[in-house]
């Protein structure tokens, strides 16, 4: 490594609607280093290379980049070509493959002129065998995509950046789907290639390879950067400590006797597309009167957590039980006749019919009650009557019951929806991310909620990435990694990071 | 003498031969300036009541059209519009006091094209492509083939049905189907049969138009349609305030000049064309009658 | 450079304005090629407006032909509120009528009061299973029913030009591709003298009614339109997206069905292969510039009849061909298409901001 | 002559290439569109607009090959605006397509007829002839099958081995693939997602043309309204039977136009036991079939339908 600045981002700023996912963020890179950029899950990491990479345009801020000659120039902004021609690969966080194609082909796609009616394929294997070589990465070139691991895919990913001669090479979270000895080579070949000159940003979640591999570090947070600082400097404690902010006063929460189990998972197996979207074997309880925070880095299966326990995936094996009784048919109507309210994770694509009036969203789950509807027409009137209640008791705030629900915002429709689960009265609340992306305020409505439903009697499965929300509010909490669920014995952030990271000891 | 307002309704666009018949007729009529032309084609079956309704409003004095498939809808208009005069191309019968019908009758020329036909063909197989199996197509392909069988009783026909009125490709397929099973000439009912003969080199015999400039050398003979002399009688009697419900057909006869066969003298010899031009005579003086067969025709095998 | 983002709010003015708009847009292009074949602009949109509203004769026969239009208007718009693509209206619309002739022309003697509302069942059960299955073929087996519903439309126009040929044609009828006529009293009764216009028109405007009323107030509308808005949510709060699909494939089909019932057992009195000049294609179109709402279909048919009926009057009256009728109908759904996403999106000009830098 | 016969006889072989042509130029032409994500339902009227400029082209002088080249453009142009509406606006492509259909129907029947006010008889074209070559077209059964055909036929075939090597075999091709199946592909590759879409469907609209400008050009001399009769349609169900893929492209239809021309024989022979409509309808319910295989098929271009823009996630 030497300190040859190569790149240099200069108070990149962008929104998008009213989410501020970077504001002034300015960073250097220098020639032969790896920089690794870290923060929690939305803290604008990958906004942040989308903009070196072109994909989206700062709405403020510039990026200069060294060019053949030595010379600083600006990067032309919005544009991928440009960015490629100055020598930026990047490996995206979700896989931009053509499944239909086999990696030889996607390696070689874009990077060739489309005008030409001959493709020399026999140059470009040998080119890629050479930086499979150099690279150590290697993987089927032959075989349609579609048909590789996720780990094989990762690699054609990486060959394609490393194809187009890069200077510089943006990781976003290349190590998520790979196993730790993948990613120890893979580490390893990056090594080796910087020697050559070769620039590496890499974005991960997990600490321990982070201070395994990179020379310096970067912290984002809430789209700002906090932090850098060289590896050498750095240990577990100081990052998670960086990354997660300063400690933040506690909710009052009165210590309750948690009462008999309301939810239980017995040996629960779900297989998804990916490793990312399955579970294993979970065994899990919860009680009434508690609230079990399940802590983690988002894509470790919680998604998976979650759609088991609102009914929208079926297990493949396993049973789960609501209040004692075995839920055989697992379906949402099913989980909602049985008393669970969902708060899902994706509030406008599972929360809201986002057309539909402000009044018929608060009635969607619960058509078939007689409250609402007698011989299939809805009674209208008691609809109505009840909307304003529940807009008034929640505090949903927004153009009235007959707007279009989608006018709210995020704030209100979380608030909607938290009407429409609260007032069923459930025995059990899931809870996927209920505060992402809301302000204080909204926030700490939606935990005085979670705790007055505890106080009630209830069960609450917590999901977050937010782990002062975690602490905060949670009874007890879990650990998930890698479709794995752990009983977390501390409270302590910096040991919940290194779980989170997969990194227990 | 004051003009006659005539109307015309065609399913059809005014290129199929059938309609382009009456087009023609009425065309002439108007350049004469007998009459006030006017005419909507391509009318959809449902749009057809309303259109002849629209004119029927708008005083049209005469209302010319084809009310195949029709007929029912048609009559009701007619029985609403009195003072109208209606001349309709109809299976069927006259209605009074103001629904005449027509016909194409030229079952006389076409039992004549069938004696060029039968006294021409050597493999003695003759294809025949229809639209439909509907009274005026079957009638004419019988008296067709009657005038074949008098003349040479070995004579086979292949026939075959394309159930559109205008599929010029597609009856062009069928014909070169039967000029391969061994069909040496074609009686060309539809636009396309013609087209398959002049590529495989056989000839065919026309229907309704004449079509002998458009396939030098292919065309042996053709029946065909005038229907000049039921216009030209129509407007007459409208215009002379006579016109009652009545059979028109009569005037497609040849003894009318509503039909008449034509032949390529280059292509037909000399014996067969004096024989066919012998037995025209006999029609016209009345001393042969042209069966009407009104059956679907089939395939001899 | 230019982006295109999708509008925060939609006003009552761009959701109702707009298809007017582009309604009357596309009226205003259909003078380019009056232009073209020669005829005086002003006096050829008088006459257009003549042969709809120029005489009560001009406009009972505007609404018999809206009468279809709705039916296939309304079958098209439930279908795709549910985002179940419905091409297939055509067919459903034949099988309607084939049912129709299937038990109205004499195997059922009996008096009207039974036979009507047998026809009418009947024709609706037909093209109700005329797209179940389609419905079925897509929710097992995930096959796109865009697709599978226009090629049954082929699939049924040949097994009717069968049926045409042998079981249905009519012995009297001398040969012609045709059904014998449904009995007397199987036909809908007609709503003025002289005319064609008949009660399959108030069948139509009771469906839309109620088609309306059912959407915006009835528990199975509210889940359709979910299912259509947002299937994910939908199955979040517990609606069974397939089988609401299957129930509005269902009633789509029969509205289809009853189209065919209509034309059969209201206008024609038999069934030739040509009953339908489009009918399911033009339903498409109505629907579309109905904005999918039920009662707009009603508004959208007249104003797609009158179009035709008036522009195929005009062509008659200017010596203009009369396939202009066909041509200002389909602009007027392009033109809706782009104002529909005139209404949802904006284009927001991006400017790259330069920061000064010291 | 009974069914074996037929089957047997090149003249069978040679009418079912001749039907198969206008479906081979419309099949490929859909999927081209396809395989780059964009369903065009407007082929049918596509294929109208091709049949009818192609041939007023020759008509007014332009020649045959200026006629195929009027027709192309024609194609083109009408793809174009399918492609403007279904991929920077992102409209739905089923609606689309239909609006395209409808709207190049009606323009190009309008144009006619505005054309050609007052024609009796349809004008007609001296159209392609079959070709005759020296030796080849003498040799049995091959002779009359292949190398009796209109340059049209031999350019369809010729069609099915480029669109093949293109797809397969050179860059665009391959990026076309690709886009069909993940946008994001290339848009990470600093390829242009609207650009290669919108070039697919102009290319595939251009071709689906050339299959209406052989009714007009080749398989008759003349223009027709409803000429056309819903071969457009049989290729987006042909597509699929195809998988996606030219040499089963060509398979589909050939196989189609040997349904139909068996049909047209079997109709000659008196007391045929089937109903010659299940011959016609064959070739849809085995399109249903297919689809109902294919939906899950590796070949379904996984991003059809999906409109993509950028910068959005
Ligand atoms: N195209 C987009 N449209 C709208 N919002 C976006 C878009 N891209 C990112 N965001 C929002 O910007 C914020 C930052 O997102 P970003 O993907 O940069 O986070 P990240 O740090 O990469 O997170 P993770 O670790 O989960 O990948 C988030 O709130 C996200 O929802
Ligand atoms: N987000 C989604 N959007 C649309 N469909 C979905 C979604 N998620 C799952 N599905 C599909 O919905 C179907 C099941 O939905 P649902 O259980 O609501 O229907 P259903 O009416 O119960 O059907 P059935 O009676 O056949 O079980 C499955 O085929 C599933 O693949
Ligand atoms: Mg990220
Ligand atoms: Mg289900």
């Amino acid at each position: 490594m030497n300190s040859q600045k190569i790149l240099a981002l200069n108070g990149l700023s962008k929104t998008f609607g009213s989410v501020i996912a970077n504001h002034n963020v300015s960073l250097d890179l220098y020639r032969g280093e790896v920089l690794a950029l870290l923060g929690e899950n939305g803290a604008g990491k990958t906004t942040l290379m989308n903009m070196i990479f072109g994909h989206y345009m700062p709405d403020s801020g510039s990026v200069d980049i060294e060019d053949t000659s030595g010379a600083f120039v600006p990067l032309s902004l919005g544009h991928p070509q440009a960015a490629i021609a100055a020598g930026i690969g990047m490996v995206h966080q979700h896989f931009t493959l053509a499944e239909n194609l086999d990696a030889l082909d996607n390696i070689m796609l874009g990077a060739e002129r489309l005008n030409r009616l001959r493709r020399n394929k026999a140059a470009a294997r040998g080119k890629v065998k050479d930086i499979m070589k150099e690279s150590g990465l290697s993987a089927p070139l032959t075989v349609p995509v579609g048909q590789l691991t996720v780990g094989e895919r990762q690699r054609v990913e990486i060959l394609k950046a490393l194809y187009r001669d890069v200077k510089i090479l943006v990781l976003d979270e290349p190590t998520a789907v790979l196993t730790p000895q993948e990613a120890d080579t893979l580490f390893g070949n990056i090594g080796k290639m910087t020697k050559n000159g070769l620039s590496v940003i890499f974005i991960s979640h997990k600490l321990r390879e982070v201070l395994a591999f990179s020379h310096r570090i970067a912290v984002l947070r809430h789209g700002a950067k906090v932090g850098e600082i060289a590896t050498s400097q750095a240990d577990e404690r100081k990052i998670a400590r960086m990354m997660v902010g300063s400690e933040t006063e506690e909710h009052t929460r009165k210590l309750m006797p948690p009462g008999k189990p309301i939810l239980c998972f017995e040996k629960v197996s779900v297989s998804g597309r990916s490793r990312r979207e399955s579970l294993e074997c979970i065994d899990l309880a919860v009680n009434e009167c508690e609230i079990l925070g399940i802590a983690g880095v988002s894509g470790n299966g919680q998604t998976a957590l979650a759609g088991l326990i609102s009914g929208m995936l079926r297990p493949n094996t396993g049973n789960i039980f609501v209040d004692g009784v075995a839920v055989k048919d697992v379906r949402p109507s099913v989980m909602v006749d049985a008393g669970v309210g969902r708060i899902p994770e994706d509030r406008h694509r599972d929360g809201i019919v986002g057309t539909m009036s402000v009044a018929e969203n608060m009635i969607i789950e619960c058509l078939d009650d007689q409250a609402v509807q007698r011989r299939g027409l809805l009674k209208w009137d008691t609809i109505q009557a009840q909307a304003e209640k529940m807009t008034v008791k929640y505090d949903v705030r927004g153009p009235g019951i007959e707007a279009p629900a989608q006018l709210l915002s995020g704030g209100n429709i979380q608030k909607l929806i938290l009407a429409r689960v609260f007032e069923a009265k459930p025995k059990l609340i899931l809870a996927n991310q209920p505060t992402r992306g809301l302000d204080m305020g909204a926030a700490a409505d939606v935990a005085k909620r979670l705790l007055e439903a505890r106080a009630r009697g209830a069960g609450v499965v917590l999901i977050s990435e937010d782990l002062d929300e975690i602490l905060s509010l949670s009874d007890r909490i879990m650990v998930m990694n890698d479709g794995e669920l752990t009983l977390a014995k501390t409270r302590d952030r910096a040991e919940l990071g290194l779980l989170m990271a997969g990194d227990a000891e | 003498a004051e003009k006659t307002k005539v109307a015309a309704i065609y399913t059809l666009p005014v290129e199929q031969q059938w309609i382009s018949r009456i087009h023609k007729a009425l065309n002439t009529a108007a350049e004469r300036g007998d009459i006030d032309y006017t005419f909507s084609e391509n009318v959809a079956n449902t749009d057809y009541e309303r259109v002849m309704r629209e004119y029927a409003e708008q005083g049209q004095q005469l209302i010319i059209g084809e009310v195949f498939g029709l007929e029912r809808a048609a009559r009701k208009v007619a029985k609403d519009y009195t003072d109208t005069a209606f001349l309709m191309g109809s299976s069927f019968g006259p209605v009074g006091p103001n629904f005449s019908v027509f016909d194409n009758w030229i079952h006389e020329p076409s039992y004549l094209t069938g004696m060029v036909a039968g006294s021409m063909t050597e493999t003695n197989v003759i294809g025949m492509i229809g639209g439909y199996a509907i009274p005026e197509v079957n009638r004419l392909m019988h008296a067709f083939m009657d005038g074949a069988r008098d003349v040479n009783p070995d004579v086979k026909f292949i026939v075959n049905f394309i159930d559109s009125w205008y599929d010029p490709p597609k009856a062009k397929e069928s014909a070169f189907a039967m000029i391969d099973a061994g069909a040496d000439i074609m009686y060309a009912e539809r636009f396309g049969v013609s087209d398959a003969a002049v590529e495989r080199g056989v000839k065919a015999i026309g229907n309704v138009i004449d079509t002998a400039g458009d396939y030098p050398g292919t065309i042996l003979a053709s029946a065909i349609w005038h229907m000049e002399a039921t216009v030209d009688k129509a407007v007459a009697h409208v215009s002379g305030g006579s016109f009652e419900a009545a059979d028109y057909g009569q005037y497609s006869f040849m003894a009318f000049g509503g039909g008449s066969m034509v032949l390529d003298e280059s292509l037909v010899p000399a014996d067969v064309a004096s024989a066919v031009k012998a037995r025209e005579v006999e029609i016209l003086d009345g001393l042969f009658r042209v069966n009407v067969n009104d059956a679907r025709p089939s395939s001899d095998n | 450079m230019i982006r295109i983002e999708p509008r925060q709010s939609s006003s009552a003015l761009m959701t109702y304005g707009i298809p007017v708009l582009s309604a009357i847009i596309s009226l205003l292009l259909a003078s380019i090629p009056l232009t073209f074949s020669g005829a005086p602009i002003g006096a050829s949109y008088f006459e257009m407006f003549k042969g709809v509203f120029g005489s009560k004769f001009a406009f009972s026969e505007m609404l018999t032909r809206a009468t279809p239009l709705i039916f296939t208007g309304l079958a098209v718009a439930l279908a795709f509120r549910a985002r179940l693509w419905n091409i297939g209206a055509e067919g459903q619309l034949y099988l309607g009528a084939m049912a129709a002739v299937a038990v109205g022309t004499g195997v059922f003697d009996v008096p009207g009061v039974i036979l009507i509302p047998m026809i009418m069942v009947m024709g609706c059960v037909a093209g109700a299973t005329g797209m179940a299955v389609p419905t079925l073929l897509k929710t097992k087996f995930g096959a796109d029913e865009v697709v599978t519903t226009l090629l049954l439309n082929f699939i049924i126009l040949i097994f009717l030009q069968y049926m045409l040929e042998g079981p249905f044609k009519d012995p009297m009828g001398l040969g012609w591709p045709q059904s014998s006529p449904i009995l007397d009293q199987g036909m809908l009764p007609p709503l003025m003298d002289r005319m064609r216009i008949h009660s399959g028109l108030i069948i139509a405007l009771i469906c839309a009614i109620t088609a309306q009323f059912m959407l915006a107030r009835s528990v199975w509308g509210l889940k359709l339109r979910a299912i259509g808005e947002n299937p994910s949510a939908a199955r979040h709060a517990g609606i069974r997206v397939n089988r609401t699909l299957m129930s509005a494939a269902i009633i789509s089909g029969a509205l289809a069905g009853m189209a065919g019932v209509s034309e059969v057992a209201g206008l024609k009195g038999y069934l030739t292969s040509d009953l339908s000049p489009g009918f399911g294609y033009t339903g498409i179109v109505v629907a579309m510039l109905a904005g999918l709402s039920p009662l707009g279909v009603v508004a959208a048919a007249i104003f797609i009849a009158s179009v035709f009926v008036g522009a195929d009057s005009m062509s008659r009256a200017m010596g203009v061909s009369s396939y202009l009728a066909d041509l200002v109908v389909s602009t007027s759904l392009l033109c809706v298409l782009v104002g529909g996403f005139v209404a949802r999106f904006k284009f927001v000009r991006l400017i790259q901001k330069k920061e000064v830098t010291q | 002559m009974d069914i074996l016969q037929i089957l047997l006889s090149e003249s069978f072989w040679a009418a079912s290439l001749r039907i198969a042509t206008p479906l081979i130029f419309g099949v490929l032409g859909a999927l081209i569109c396809e395989k780059s994500g964009v369903l065009n339902l407007g082929i049918e009227g596509i294929f109208v607009a091709g049949a009818m400029t192609g041939w007023l082209a020759v008509w007014l002088g332009a020649g045959l090959w200026g006629g195929v080249l009027v027709a192309a453009l024609a194609g083109g142009f009408f793809g174009l605006i399918h492609a403007v509406l279904t991929v920077p606006l992102g409209l739905s492509q089923h609606v689309s397509g239909l609006g395209v259909t409808l709207f190049a129907t009606s323009v190009s029947y309008f144009s006619y007829r505005t054309a050609l006010p007052t024609v009796t008889s349809p004008p007609r074209i001296e159209p392609f002839r079959p070709l005759d070559m020296p030796f080849l077209s003498d040799l049995p059964f091959f002779g009359p099958v292949l190398f009796q055909q209109t340059a049209l036929t031999w350019l369809a075939l010729f069609m099915v081995g480029l669109v093949w090597y293109v797809l397969n075999r050179t860059a665009l091709g391959i990026a076309i693939k690709a886009v069909g199946d993940n946008p994001n592909s290339i848009d990470a590759q600093g390829l242009s997602v609207y650009a290669l879409r919108t070039g697919a469907v102009v290319a595939g609209s251009a071709l689906m043309a050339l299959g209406g400008a052989f009714l007009t050009m080749s398989a008759f001399d003349a223009f027709f309204f409803g000429m056309v009769n819903g071969r457009g349609w049989v290729c987006i169900a042909l597509v699929i039977f195809a998988s996606w893929r030219p040499g089963k492209a060509l398979l589909g239809a050939l196989l189609f136009g040997a349904f139909d021309a068996l049909q047209v024989r079997l109709q000659t022979e008196v007391g045929a036991l089937v109903p010659s409509q299940v011959f016609l309808a064959a070739p849809y319910v085995l399109s249903i079939f297919a689809l109902v295989i294919a939906a899950r098929s590796a070949d379904y271009p996984r991003a059809l339908l999906t409109p993509w823009f950028k910068g959005q996630r």
